[in-house]
């Protein structure tokens, strides 16, 4: 019984890292930049052909996981050099141009590399004890990732001077542009690093799950509502509501069939928003 | 937190307000032209695409709707298909107990309302709190809505056949010895019901709750200043969007069967992409733009495919950023180039 | 050479005209009064200097550098730093993220002048960790100030930083803004509708009215001439 | 470009041209559809292309088997004109594209039917839509034929279906591993037509053969993970997993029970895993699967390696082709069968041929179940080896069809 109740636990907080991991991106961009980017899903699906690129290329699991967010992160320059800076102070319009952006690349990827599925080996199989219960490494690699990308990006953003620059800019664009921020730099630098998040994410993911075009819209919605029912713009507040929604989720998959497990964590989410519609952590 | 962003080059529902000035003639020629149409069609086109056409009238409706919705209370739903799956399986239901007239047009009856009351309850809990959820929370919502209805469809089959659909219900009927089979009779229906919803918004919109609701979404901040219930607008208009999008998935009945993929996001996307190269803020826009891209598609996508898609995602970028009053938009620049 | 210099210059709010061609002047170690009834366009214009507001017509030089037209964030980098209205803090930021903020551009403030603003604004160090937001009102003016001036500009610009502040805290900040120019020797664009505060700072000044400067003088002949102009 | 622009043309033409009602008529007893057309002017377009109307999933859900698909409907297509067409005229194939998605596999049945006047229809993948498809083909008597294998069920006099039955694919397999692999099962399968259906024709094939059911889930689509459901396997301690689960999240679960280390102590048998799909699977995942399916690119006989070299040569040396694309193939091979020495194409001609047809291609010998007219055919049970190779076990041979109902 404590064997199962381990197993259980683990499982939660390898599900609710794994969600916070595929949220980081877009909990980034619109934490920072207000901008809610629908192509979120599909820059991560991006980062999963990256390693199957670089991996083809080189042969080495972990020479895509360095790639994925440096091609990502480039996708994401150009969309924002060529897309969302023109869309300032019109979010439903941002809404709906990453919406096309999103079609783009995933029609695009499927131009490149075909509509099949492709295969990324899990690159440490195998698993180790913990207590009673055996776990796959990797899935524990994942959780303590996902902590030290937290906490790099916490660091990155609350002690130095570009974190700085973006936290003003997002508070009041004007009086830190009069005080030497650039704001349409600063823009640029958080929407490139929401999607080289979203690629270090599909790399990261990509041994657990299959890799295909279409793999990122099964977990847009999912994303979506880790990011809102923890609240907006912070890190804590995305820590949150991974966890509900991860724990949430293994909790209701324990008990109920899938099905109903899937839609009682929604349903738990649109009430979380209907009463805090901030979030839970704010 | 509800956003209220509109295209730069013009303030939401200006053409329509202003259409009252201009010369009468401009505004009652395009509509003549789509009335002609619509009426003429069945004699022009094929059975087939009659049938087709059927179909895609019911989707221009619920383009039209996500349009009065996005235009008057801003808001945008990412789970409007939704709504219409409501309607269809709505109307499915009632037939497979009651078939005949008295089913139809009682089913359309709960289509209608089960559509616009389960918008009125979501509203109630999203606009009427002491936060509104509104902006892309709403959108959020709407999508989370979305697939929780999917799942159900999909959880209980005994009731709504699952994942498989509904098939075999009875043909709906009109009057006795009038049921909607072949392809002229649900032509028929659909094009009048569109026709008299598209002219009962127009009225609607002018008339002085219109005109208020257009004050209240151009300005919020102001109109609940001096206390115009922003809120309530915004239920009442989530409402009658909610409530045309059912009737248009009952529209969608005699096609013969329903599935759970009305519920889904895809579909949902493809109502925003409609209504968005058709041109916002003008009703008729996502119309022609369900109907435009709905036979563009039918007929291209056998040969493109992966281009098709590609050709969708880009032209919604590009409508967006340079022309986002869609192809209404750019309609309206050449009939006044015309006119100057 | 005058260390600030707007020739003719006309800015719009929207679509709406709001300064029609102004021309005023500051020169280094000058404080400069720019005085007139709400909504005669001060605010837009100091928006304009300091490159918050595009300018329709008209030129700005600094130090003989014209700077018409440039964004707001190469403005700063010619030493021009504006306390805005409402003083623009960054409420969510700590008090010490504020003053960062202040020495983005100036990595390594003169240590004079950083003891004389923790000297002269003591809760500015008591509350370093708070969050700004958090502060009154003539805290978060005062943390506004000692923002601006760590970053050691060459042309002050002050919109209104008297407004809503406590009157006890008016007489303490402008001693210690008397100080700061004092031993600063910066110019100082100071808009004012407070006339005591205006007066006892200011060497000259200009009075606005619908857009456009009506009186240029010293500070003595405006105590005396621009009752007729500013009464409220 | 070519294509599109006939395609264009073809509509602009059909707009102005009247067609006679197509479900009303088909509803009033007419005479059957599609045949109406051509019977008509029999004699003037006797040179004309006898139309195909092909509908796969090029995107959406099943992505992944729109191309195996083509290939196979248009290396038939080839060979057959190349070999002088069907009763004297040449085929001309449409494809269209189901997105994965009722509602659109409808309206391309519709289009196909209604405005091409295709003379019969060959495709579908998802039950769902294959559902569909049918319920609009029996209405309007067009004949079609399915190529997937699926739960059964449907039964008309102009459906054909190459796809294997439960009792073609689920039973094979569960036999063979009661006999070789263990006598416990568990079942987890797509919350759906499909993977329902054939969950419960296993059970009372397990229960038949002596052996038990542990466990039975159901999944929705888009499952992405399996932590749950894999716990409650390693809980229930079976002998064999028989996931029915589609597409992606089929490969999803494979993965995450080989990364949880379920496959130490159980094995995995499957009817749905081909050359089509291990390259999405890893060496270590994929290695020891036992499968059943009516066709693998590696059966050695000629007509296959003939099938495979042309393959290669047409769409490059890594085209791959899976049972899907194969009975595309076999669905065109069996109609040219039944058009031979006919002197005039008609739909209840060839119907009627199509009963008694027999086709001996790359996936064995076919022949037609008039009962049901389902294929007779064999039935391959293989293991993956550690280099994803396939390696056949069993050939049960002429394996008759149960499709669960019989031809009106």
């Amino acid at each position: 019984m404590t064997a199962t109740v381990l197993t259980q636990i683990v499982n939660g907080l390898s599900l609710a890292s794994i969600l916070i991991l595929i949220a980081l991106g877009l909990a980034v961009i619109f934490g920072l930049l207000g901008v809610i980017n629908l192509a979120h899903a599909d820059l991560f699906m991006a980062g999963m052909y990256a390693v199957v690129l670089a991996q083809g290329v080189t042969g080495n699991f972990w020479f895509g996981v360095l790639a994925a967010p440096l091609i990502v992160g480039a996708i994401g320059f150009v969309v924002e050099l060529g897309v969302v800076r023109w869309l300032r102070a019109r979010p439903l319009d941002t809404l709906l141009a990453t919406l096309g952006v999103g079609i783009v690349i995933r029609e695009g990827v499927k131009l490149l590399f075909g509509a099949g599925y492709r295969q990324v080996a899990n690159p440490l199989p195998g698993s180790i004890a913990i207590g009673p219960v055996a776990y796959p490494i990797y899935r524990l690699l994942l959780i303590a990732v996902t902590a030290s990308i937290l906490a790099g990006l916490a660091a990155w953003l609350y002690r130095t001077a570009p974190g700085l620059r973006l936290r003003a800019m997002l508070q009041d664009r004007e009086t830190a542009a009069a005080y030497g921020i650039d704001p349409e730099r600063a823009s640029l630098v958080a929407f490139v690093v929401g999607a080289a998040l979203a690629g270090l994410a599909g790399a990261l993911m990509s041994p657990l799950v299959t890799v295909g075009p279409d793999v990122g819209i099964i977990y847009l919605a999912r994303a979506f509502m880790v990011v809102v029912v923890g609240g907006v713009g912070s890190l804590l507040g995305l820590v949150g509501g991974g966890v509900i929604i991860g724990g949430g989720d293994t909790l209701a998959g324990y008990f109920l069939n899938p099905t109903i497990a899937n839609a009682a964590v929604l349903v738990l989410a649109v009430v979380i928003l209907r009463f805090r519609p901030g979030g839970l952590f704010r | 937190m509800t956003s209220v962003d509109a295209p730069p080059d013009a303030p939401p529902g200006a053409a329509l307000a202003k259409q009252r000035r201009i010369n009468l003639g401009w505004s009652v020629l395009p509509n003549a032209v789509m009335l002609a149409l619509i009426v003429a069609f069945p004699f022009i086109a094929s059975d087939y695409q009659v049938g087709l056409m059927t179909q895609f009238l019911t989707f221009g409706l619920l383009a039209m709707s996500l349009d009065l919705l996005g235009d008057r209370a801003g808001l945008v739903s990412f789970g409007h298909g939704a709504w219409f799956g409501l309607g269809a399986y709505t109307l499915a239901l009632t037939l497979e107990r009651l078939p005949g007239v008295g089913g139809t047009y009682l089913g359309f009856l709960l289509a209608a309302s089960v559509g616009g009351g389960f918008a009125a309850l979501l509203g109630s809990q999203l606009f009427l709190g002491r936060q509104r959820v509104g902006g892309v929370y709403f959108g959020i919502v709407t999508l989370a809505v979305a697939a929780i209805l999917q799942l159900v469809v999909m959880g209980w089959s005994s009731f709504t056949g699952g994942s498989n659909g509904l098939y075999g219900f009875a043909t709906p009927e009109l009057a006795p010895g009038l049921p909607l089979t072949g392809t002229q009779a649900p032509y028929g229906l659909a094009a009048t019901v569109c026709i008299l919803i598209y002219a009962g918004l127009k009225w609607a919109l002018r008339s002085s709750l219109g005109l208020s609701l257009l004050a209240a979404r151009q300005n919020s901040l102001r109109a609940e200043g001096i206390g115009i219930p922003i809120g309530r607008f915004q239920l009442l208009v989530f409402s009658a969007a909610g409530a045309i999008a059912g009737i248009a998935g009952a529209l969608y009945i005699p096609v013969g069967f329903v599935s759970p993929d009305l519920f889904g996001l895809t579909f949902s996307t493809y109502v925003i992409v409609w209504m968005v190269l058709g041109g916002r803020g003008t009703l008729i826009g996502g119309f022609l733009g369900a109907i435009g891209l709905s036979f563009l598609e039918t007929a291209l996508s056998g040969s493109f495919v992966t281009l098709w898609l590609l050709m969708v995602g880009v032209l919604l970028i590009v409508v967006v950023l340079v022309w986002p009053r869609g192809a209404m938009g750019a309609l309206g620049a050449v009939t006044r180039a015309i006119r100057t | 050479m005058s260390l600030l210099a707007v020739d003719e210059v006309y800015l719009q709010y929207g679509a709406s005209p709001v300064v029609h061609g102004v021309s005023l002047a500051v020169a280094q170690g000058e404080v400069v009064a720019l005085l007139g009834r709400n909504g005669v366009g001060k605010t837009t214009l100091a928006r304009g200097v300091v490159g918050l507001t595009p300018v329709a017509s008209g030129h700005i030089w600094i130090n003989g550098i014209e700077i018409t037209g440039i964004p707001a964030h190469e403005v700063a980098r010619h030493g021009v730093r504006i306390v805005p209205q409402g003083r623009g803090i960054f409420p969510r930021l700590s008090v010490d993220e504020n003053l960062r903020i202040g020495t983005l551009l100036n990595p390594a403030p003169d240590p004079r002048i950083r003891d004389l603003l923790h000297e002269l604004f003591p809760v500015l160090g008591e509350r370093r960790r708070q969050r700004a937001g958090t502060l009154s009102g003539g805290e978060q003016q005062m943390l506004a100030v000692a923002r601006a001036l760590l970053s050691a500009p060459k042309l002050l610009v002050l919109d209104e930083p008297t407004e809503g502040v406590a009157p006890v805290l008016i007489d303490r900040i402008e001693d210690a803004l008397r100080l700061l120019f004092a031993e600063m020797r910066m110019g100082v664009l100071l808009i004012e509708q407070n006339l005591d505060f205006a007066f006892a700072l200011a060497q000259r000044g200009y009075v606005m009215e619908k857009g456009q400067i009506v009186l240029a003088a010293a500070t003595s002949t405006l105590r005396r001439d621009a009752e007729q102009y500013l009464t409220f | 470009m070519a294509q599109s622009s006939r395609q264009l043309r073809r509509i602009m033409r059909a707009t102005f041209d009247r067609r006679a009602l197509l479900r009303g008529a088909a509803a009033a007893g007419a005479v059957p559809l599609a045949g109406t057309f051509r019977a008509r002017g029999a004699v003037a377009q006797n040179t004309d292309p006898i139309r195909v109307g092909a509908i796969i999933p090029f995107t959406g859900l099943e992505t992944h088997n729109g191309l195996s698909m083509q290939y196979g409907l248009e290396i038939a297509t080839g060979e057959i004109n190349t070999a002088g067409g069907l009763a004297g005229r040449q085929v001309e194939v449409i494809m269209e594209d189901d997105g994965s998605d009722v509602g659109r596999g409808v309206r391309a049945a519709a289009k196909l039917v209604g405005q091409d006047a295709v003379e019969f229809l060959n495709g579908t993948l998802t039950s769902s839509v294959r559902t569909a498809v049918f319920e609009e083909t029996r209405e309007s008597q067009t004949l079609f034929l399915n190529p997937t294998y699926y739960e059964g069920g449907l039964c008309d006099p102009y459906y054909f279906s190459s796809g294997a039955t439960p009792n073609q694919g689920i039973e094979p397999m569960t036999a063979f591993a009661m006999e070789n692999l263990g006598k416990s099962f568990y079942f987890v399968a797509s919350d759906y037509i499909w993977g329902t259906g054939s969950v419960a024709a296993a059970i009372p094939a397990v229960e038949a053969g002596g052996g038990s059911v542990v466990g039975e889930e159901y999944v929705p689509f888009g499952t992405s993970d399996f932590t749950a459901v894999i716990n409650r396997i390693k809980e229930a301690a079976p002998d064999v997993v028989f996931p029915f689960v589609a597409g992606q999240d089929g490969i999803t679960f494979l993965k995450q029970l080989s990364d949880f280390g379920v496959r130490e102590n159980v094995e995995i048998c499957a009817d749905s895993i081909d050359e089509l799909i291990v390259p999405a699977l890893s060496n270590e995942v994929a290695a020891g699967i036992v499968n059943c399916s009516c066709y693998y690119m590696m059966l050695e006989n000629d007509a296959n390696q003939a099938f495979l070299e042309t393959m290669r040569s047409t769409y490059g040396d890594d085209a791959l082709i899976g049972s899907f694309g194969m009975n595309m193939y076999n669905n065109m091979k069996l109609v040219q069968a039944a058009a031979d020495g006919l002197d005039e194409w008609t739909k209840d001609a060839i119907t009627e041929r199509l009963r008694e047809a027999t086709f001996d291609g790359p996936s064995g010998p076919l022949t037609t179940d008039p009962s049901n007219q389902h294929m007779v055919q064999n039935a391959y049970i293989a293991t993956i080896q550690p280099d994803k190779s396939f390696k056949l076990e069993e050939t049960i041979e002429n394996v008759s069809p149960q499709a669960g109902c019989t031809v009106p």
